[in-house]
């Protein structure tokens, strides 16, 4: 295959290519549990859905977790019952499971996404660095267009908040509140023809929410002698005041994604200049 | 039968569409913008595939709420949680892949003045 | 099962710099490559004194969850010798950007390579599957952005082809890993691991080669191996010189801490619990990409391809080395391993002080190199031996190793290890090309100025890997651990992890 | 346990650090290099036969032992390599040339360490240094250009010779569990009556070593170019002692042929053995055939070394008594008149500044002690007695001739009288004939080349009058490989099968007869010293038949009727292979290098296609 292959030689290899890739991915899935087989409770879910993983630990450590030939027996395990609203000190208070796995059970992997993204933000800014031009209007935007968007961003900015402070009851969390939030920020870009987001908020959101992540972290290691465990109390399932760390941490989770992503669209929209001088 | 049939492979054959038709747009389009399209269609194929080995059918949310109860004597009847996250991770991750694709690409744009992706490369191999 | 959990400052510490350093830049810009060099600093110490105070085997607990129910770090002895090594050479690259890095962002390039250096750390400590992942992934876009950092176009067209390429790459393992976790339920490597057979063998075999295709991505083994010689010559020499001794280190331990400990059989030389033998699959490859890299290096004119071309030929010899299999072989792919990141990050710093000295990137122009700068073409030299395996250079004990192994494996790795010698001689001739070069007298060109803050970290490698050369101990009994580690699959890891598990 | 075995090796390192410090102080650095090498000979009176030590290597955690043990043949390696690197160093203190002394020394480490270990990892390893560092010194030659070229092509046969070395020994490390050469060796010879093939094909893989570093047939087309090429006062260490390596590797492995019983056998000799034999002929031959017809002076003597080289393996391969002495003896020999040679040529050269023997001529005048040392040394390599080639050469062809080998000796009584011829045209181009202008104003060698000089003419006179100082030892290294010494009747006396010869008797005899020229040389007419171009034929000077200075010379097609007989000789070019299978990877590589076209897109292609075969080969699996 070298770089100027005919276009029709080259959708012909791609598409046999992809034939014989597609017929490996059928082959393989005839093997895998099917939708009705499914089953959760094979699973480590199991655990964190019923919010039984210190019970887990316990028989672990006493060697009965596993049974002959390294099966785990994950249904063995005792747990008591949840009730929304009722049950209290969990040992993880979210109500939402798949947030109390993104941030307690398995919170470092949200850290390393933070700071992926974080990275991505960075790198696209590092890429843009230069002198700033004066922004080229390219279309003017129409009166309802500037006037809905300032008015639509109040709105946006509450939404998102919402949507991150809720990220233990509610589907959502940091991750979309953040992304709602910069949403708004685009609008204003867009409906604004000389917006200029101020830069030093940005950072200043981005750095301080970030290190919160991690000194919230680092607090677990020094209280709890473990990163990211959590140390407050889980407080009753359901109630806004629960759950411990996780709302603090998709706090600083939603504050510092909004920042970067707004840094993001600054960094794309607004045309710059590249001096190596 | 039908029913059967969608309910074990209706996502799975979804998502290795996506993953297939990505593919083939990688691989055989030349702009480096529709280059980064088909990466995220790809993207979006094997998020798809993994909802859909978390999901099956008749299970429920896995949000405790007042009436959502998410077992029953002891079986788990909720979807898996735990996919979920692992999707939420990785369409974040692939919002940064994205991200930075499109700004390399603006700054190909700029630099070597195409978007052929044949002509990214320096005399004198 | 000791629990070390200190450790996790090793990834929460750069961590929180890195969120902090653009508050350093409001500062000034100049300060933060400081932030980052003392960050990568404590580093090295404390990866160092967990190496030297033998503070492994031990695991990181993460949020108090037990594995294999959280996150875990598994610091085993690969994981402490491999960080000590991606740290140490984190610092020393740290300090050659002090003088190198000047223009442009600075600040956010300080975060990038720093966060380079903990990704690649944190895809070496951790435990989980997933979370490899993910550091994969840190590592992964801080590369690209870090590749396409720099005045010229040729950055980023490289970096575009690792991207494109390494985007494909990681979507596979991804799927790898999402056919695991429907057969066994866990994403936790050490469950996984002890729990390999009780998966359908089908199955296991694809999500074995998707896994195995999208690590060799990283761990630069042909044909996934494209993007290397555009990227490395794309990038600034620093940025090569991190991505040949940090970026490939961790590559290539994460392909073969999945084909060795979660795919491997204990205490043989395959790893076959699905339908095909991962390590024969990884030998094949490996030896491909030694015979392919070194071929291309031989013709090649521009000194900085050449490197590129070698860097991916050296990582196949460390790919072969391990994938032998034997303790013998897992030594002296490991020893390589430090050899080749030692050696080959030296010199991409060479490059980077020769080029920005005015002395261009050619092989031509590296004629009589020796009167206007002894210091740097004699560690070139250096570099150069130890990568063939010179003796009294760090090379030749693995170089050593490494063939002795799979003669004592014997069998068709007979064959594999005469394809690699043949190639180590094509390798032989282009370097000692350029050293001839060098050597020669008929420069018409003035002595060249050497800053002193480049020379440090050069310095210390080229002293380092006479060291090694003389008392290959010092990273031999490392490797030796290492090397049981890799090899013992129950005794050397899973056991260290999750105790209980073969309770029965 | 005795520590100064590990000594012999770490002085010179310790001598070679401290050189490499001071490398920019050119006479220090050779006083180091001298000092280190007198130090070193030192230690080895203190060495003695029987002598071992043993230590431990971190080796993967095991422990590999490394184990020294002084043979016969070791000390005697030991003495001639080191006294002669003396002699060479202190010749070194005046000289010019670009040798670097602490490469020397590091030869020298590994040179002691090869000679004194008993154990694989250690020889392999000194192997490998000695090898690495001689590429190294090889670099600094005259003609910077081509001693680059010579010393990558050196790198290039010498690393294919390690690697072979390599697999050789692991893989009896993988049949005996250890490392030891002599447990190792005692293995070989204890299984090749039951698999003779598995013996031969690992023997075989260390003798493409040896031969590779002593330059032997089919490998030998690098050693004009790197004995030519090489800094001319590196040159005699290179042929001297270097070449010297192989030899002793191949007495290592030798005695195994003893055992050979299974095997074929050919005159008596087992069949490897007899082909052993035929290639050191053939080596010898081709050696003197193509010295012939060489201008650059040192590679004329590159291929009379190639030449001696093969005297010297024939007569080890037949192993018989007589054989083993007079290799050993020829070895020893060889390394005195060559270095003494080389010696000389380097002075030679640096005096004249050119190694083209067609530039020089009628140097004699200028340099007297230089012309006797090489007159003396070309009669040695001639095997004129009473010089000390002459007792060797002779043992080797009645070793032969003992073994019904007529049309090898034949051979080898050819190549010693082309041997004649081409050293003849050294000695007359360099020295006799008329001098050139250009050399109006050159002087003898400084008092310390002299005084080399002076030494070694001395030791080839007494070393050719004296033989049994050296016959006694080498009888002693026969006896130790399990083979009957030669008697040695007394010091004055070469013994072999059918007769003895009294050396000092035709020392004296030419002694006298040369006495006798003399007086006949003073008392005839007085002689006029004319210059190049003062001749004339029927009225016309040389300039009007169109002869310049340069074509005027003597040595100007020297031997061009023997040119034309032995062309179809020169047609035969064994480095083509060699150069074809370069020529051949090159264009490998540049094919290869196709593969990576530099597009994302058909990047990704190799990716997937990768995947498929991957996906396909976990399918059919």
């Amino acid at each position: 295959m070298r770089n100027d292959t005919p276009i029709l030689v080259k959708k012909i290899t791609a598409l046999s290519l992809i034939t014989i890739l597609m017929v490996g991915f059928f082959w393989a899935f005839t093997e895998m549990p099917k939708g009705s087989s499914v089953n959760v409770n094979n699973r480590v879910s199991r655990l964190y859905i019923l919010k039984n993983v210190k019970a887990a630990t316990k028989s672990l450590n006493s060697g009965n977790f596993f049974a002959k030939g390294m099966k785990p027996l994950r249904s063995d395990v005792p747990y008591s019952p949840i009730t929304f609203g009722k049950s209290a000190n969990l040992e993880d208070g979210a109500a939402n499971v798949v947030t109390s796995i993104v941030v307690d059970y398995r919170g470092f992997d949200t850290l390393g996404e933070v700071t992926v993204l974080f990275l991505a933000a960075t790198g696209v800014a590092m890429l843009f660095f230069g002198k700033r031009k004066k922004n080229i209007i390219k279309a003017q935007a129409s009166l309802i267009m500037s006037v809905g968007t300032r008015i639509a961003y109040a709105v946006i900015l509450l939404f998102g908040i919402y949507i991150f402070v809720h990220g233990h009851l509610t589907p959502g969390g940091g991750f979309p509140g953040g992304a709602v939030i910069a949403s708004g920020v685009l609008g204003l870009f867009l409906g604004n023809d000389h917006y200029e987001s101020n830069h030093l908020g940005l950072k200043l959101f981005e750095s301080l929410s970030g290190m919160a992540f991690v000194i919230i972290g680092l607090t677990g290691l020094f209280s709890v002698n473990s990163f990211l465990a959590n140390f407050l109390p889980t407080g009753v399932i359901g109630d806004l005041y629960s759950a411990g760390f996780i709302a603090l941490i998709y706090i600083a989770i939603g504050m510092k994604v909004g920042a970067e992503l707004s840094a993001v669209v600054d960094s794309m929209i607004v045309d710059t200049e590249e001096e190596w001088s | 039968m039908m029913q059967e049939f969608l309910q074990n492979y209706v996502y799975l054959i979804g998502s290795m569409s996506l993953i297939g038709i990505g593919l083939y747009i990688t691989l055989t389009d030349e702009n480096i913008f529709k280059i980064i399209v088909g990466l995220n269609i790809i993207e979006s194929g094997t998020n798809l595939f993994m909802v859909a080995i978390a999901w099956y059918p008749k299970a429920v949310m896995p949000i405790y709420t007042l009436t959502n109860k998410l077992s029953i004597n002891g079986k788990v009847i909720a979807a898996d949680p735990l996919p979920q996250s692992l999707v939420l991770t990785a369409i974040v991750i692939g919002l940064g892949t994205t991200a930075l694709a499109l700004t390399i690409g603006i700054k190909i744009f700029e630099k070597y003045g195409t978007l052929d992706v044949r002509k990214i490369k320096e005399a004198g191999r | 099962m000791s629990i070390f959990n200190n450790a996790a400052l090793l990834i929460g510490v750069p961590l929180l710099f890195a969120f902090s350093i653009p508050l350093f830049g409001l500062i000034s810009k100049q300060l933060t490559k400081w932030v980052t060099l003392l960050t990568i600093s404590f580093n090295a110490t404390f990866s160092l004194y967990i190496l030297l105070a033998h503070k492994y085997p031990s695991i990181v607990v993460m949020g108090n969850w037990l594995p294999p129910f959280g996150e875990n770090l598994y610091i085993g002895p690969v994981a402490a010798l491999l960080v000590s090594l991606i740290s140490v050479m984190g610092l020393l690259i740290a300090i050659y950007n002090l003088w190198s890095i000047k223009k442009g962002d600075v600040t956010r390039f300080s975060v990038l390579f720093l966060m380079f250096t903990a990704g690649a750390s944190g895809m070496v400590l951790t435990g989980d599957i997933f979370n490899l992942f993910i550091f994969m992934e840190i590592t992964g876009i801080s590369s690209f952005a870090l590749a396409a950092y720099g005045p010229e176009k040729r950055a980023l067209g490289g970096a575009f082809k690792f991207l494109v390429v390494s985007s494909i790459g990681s979507t596979l393992y991804l799927l790898g890993v999402t056919l695991i976790y429907t057969q066994l339920g866990t994403l936790n490597i050490a469950e996984i691991a002890a729990r390999i057979n009780q998966t359908t063998p089908g199955l296991l075999t694809f999500a074995g080669v998707l896994i195995v295709s999208g690590l060799a991505v990283e761990a630069e083994l042909f044909p996934f191996n494209g993007w290397v010689p555009d990227t490395y010559t794309g990038a600034i020499n620093g940025v090569s010189a991190a991505l040949s001794g940090i970026g490939a280190v961790s590559g290539v331990y994460a392909l073969f801490r999945i084909a060795m400990t979660v795919f491997g059989k204990d205490g043989t030389y395959v790893s076959s619990y699905g339908n095909l033998n991962f390590m024969a699959v990884i030998a094949v490859l490996a030896t491909a990409t030694v015979v392919i890299g070194e071929l291309s290096a031989l013709t090649q004119k521009n000194v900085k391809k050449m490197l590129a071309y070698s860097s991916m030929a050296q990582m196949g010899l460390v790919a072969v080395g391990l994938s032998i299999g034997n303790e013998l072989g897992v030594y002296g792919g490991i020893f390589q391993l430090v050899n080749h990141s030692i050696a080959k990050t030296m010199m991409f710093l060479i490059l980077g002080v020769l080029v920005a000295s005015g002395v261009g990137e050619n092989i031509d122009d590296f004629r009589g190199l020796w009167k206007r700068s002894p210091f740097l073409s004699l560690a070139f030299s250096v570099g150069a031996f130890s990568m063939l395996g010179f003796p009294l250079f760090g090379g030749f004990w693995s170089k050593f190793a490494i063939v002795g192994a799979s003669i004592q494996r014997g069998g068709w790795y007979d064959f594999i290890i005469g394809l690699v010698l043949f190639a180590s001689i094509v390798e032989a001739f282009y370097y000692l090309r350029i050293v001839g070069y060098m050597f020669s007298s008929d420069s018409k060109f003035p002595k060249l100025k050497t800053p002193w803050t480049p020379t440090i970290p050069i310095f210390i490698l080229a002293v380092s890997i006479i060291a090694i050369g003389v008392f290959p101990q010092i990273v031999g009994t490392f490797s030796a651990q290492a090397a049981s580690e890799f090899t013992h699959k129950m005794s050397g890891y899973v056991l260290n992890v999750i105790p209980t598990i073969a309770a029965h | 346990m005795n520590s100064n075995l590990i000594w012999l090796v770490f002085t010179p390192l310790i001598g070679s650090a401290i050189a490499a410090i001071l490398y920019n102080y050119k006479f220090l650095d050779r006083l180091i290099t001298f000092s280190t090498f007198a130090i070193t000979l030192f230690l080895v009176f203190g060495t003695h036969v029987g002598q071992t030590y043993s230590m431990n290597l971190n080796f993967m955690g095991r422990m590999i032992p490394l184990s020294w043990n002084v043979t016969h043949l070791s000390i005697f390696m030991l003495y001639i390599s080191i006294v002669f690197g003396t002699i060479l160093t202190f010749y070194s203190l005046m000289d010019r040339s670009r040798m670097k002394g602490f490469l020397l020394l590091l030869i020298l480490a590994a040179n002691n360490w090869i000679f004194t270990t008993n154990d694989m990892v250690g020889f392999f390893f000194a192997w490998e240094l000695m090898g690495w560092a001689s590429i190294v010194s090889v670099l600094g030659g005259r003609k910077e250009r081509k001693s680059r070229h010579a010393a990558l092509y050196y790198a290039l046969m010498s690393i294919g010779g390690s690697y072979s070395m390599f697999f050789g020994l692991f893989t009896l490390w993988r049949l005996t569990g250890s490392f030891s050469i002599s447990s190792n060796l005692a293995y070989l010879s204890s299984i090749v009556g039951v698999h003779p093939w598995w013996v031969l094909g690992i023997v075989s893989l260390f003798f493409v070593t040896f031969m590779i570093k002593a330059g032997i047939f089919p490998f030998h087309t690098w050693v004009p170019m790197a004995y030519a090429y090489a800094p001319d006062t590196f040159t005699p260490f290179l042929s001297a002692v270097m070449s010297k390596y192989g030899i002793y590797g191949m007495l290592l492995f030798l005695p195994i042929s003893l055992m050979e019983k299974g095997m074929p056998t050919v005159f008596g000799l087992p069949w490897v053995n007899y082909i052993f034999v035929w290639i050191g002929v053939i080596t010898a031959v081709l050696g003197t055939v193509l010295a012939f017809f060489q201008d650059d002076v040192k590679k004329l003597f590159a291929y009379s070394s190639l030449s001696n080289l093969g005297y010297i393996v024939a007569a080890i391969s037949l192993f018989t008594s007589v054989g083993v002495t007079a290799g050993i003896y020829h070895a020893f020999n060889h390394l005195l008149f060559k270095g003494a040679l080389f010696i000389t040529l380097a002075a030679v050269i640096s005096r004249s500044g050119t190694s083209k023997l067609s530039e020089m001529g009628g140097l004699w005048k200028k340099m007297p002690v230089t012309f006797f040392t090489f007159f003396i040394g070309i009669a040695s390599a001639a095997g004129i007695p009473p010089f000390n080639g002459f007792g060797s050469k002779w043992l080797i062809y009645q070793s032969m001739i003992k073994q019904h080998l007529l049309f090898a000796t034949i051979l080898l009584f050819l190549a010693s009288t082309g041997a004649f011829l081409y050293l003849f045209k050294a000695f007359h181009s360099i020295f006799l004939g008329q001098l050139s202008h250009n050399y109006d104003n050159v002087k003898e060698v400084p008092v310390i080349g002299q005084i080399v000089e002076y030494l070694l003419m001395f030791a080839m006179i007494f070393f050719g009058i004296q033989p049994g100082y050296i016959l006694r030892p080498v009888g002693l290294i026969v006896k130790s490989v399990g083979l009957n010494p030669l008697a040695v009747m007394g010091n004055g006396y070469v013994t072999g099968m059918f007769s003895n010869v009294d050396m000092p008797l035709i020392g004296w005899s030419l002694a006298i007869s040369f006495v006798f020229g003399f007086i006949l040389f003073f008392i005839s007419a007085k002689h006029k010293y004319v210059s190049q171009e003062d001749n004339y034929t029927a009225g016309q000077i040389p300039q009007d038949w169109g002869l310049t200075p340069e074509t005027y010379q003597f040595s100007w097609k020297f031997y061009e009727p023997m040119e034309k007989l032995f062309a179809p000789f020169y047609r035969i070019k064994i480095d083509g292979f060699f150069r074809g299978l370069g020529d051949w990877t090159r264009i490998t590589g540049s094919a290869v290098k196709q593969v990576f076209v530099g597009n994302a897109q058909i990047y990704t292609l190799f990716a997937v296609v990768g995947l498929i075969i991957l996906v396909i080969a976990g399918w059919v699996a």
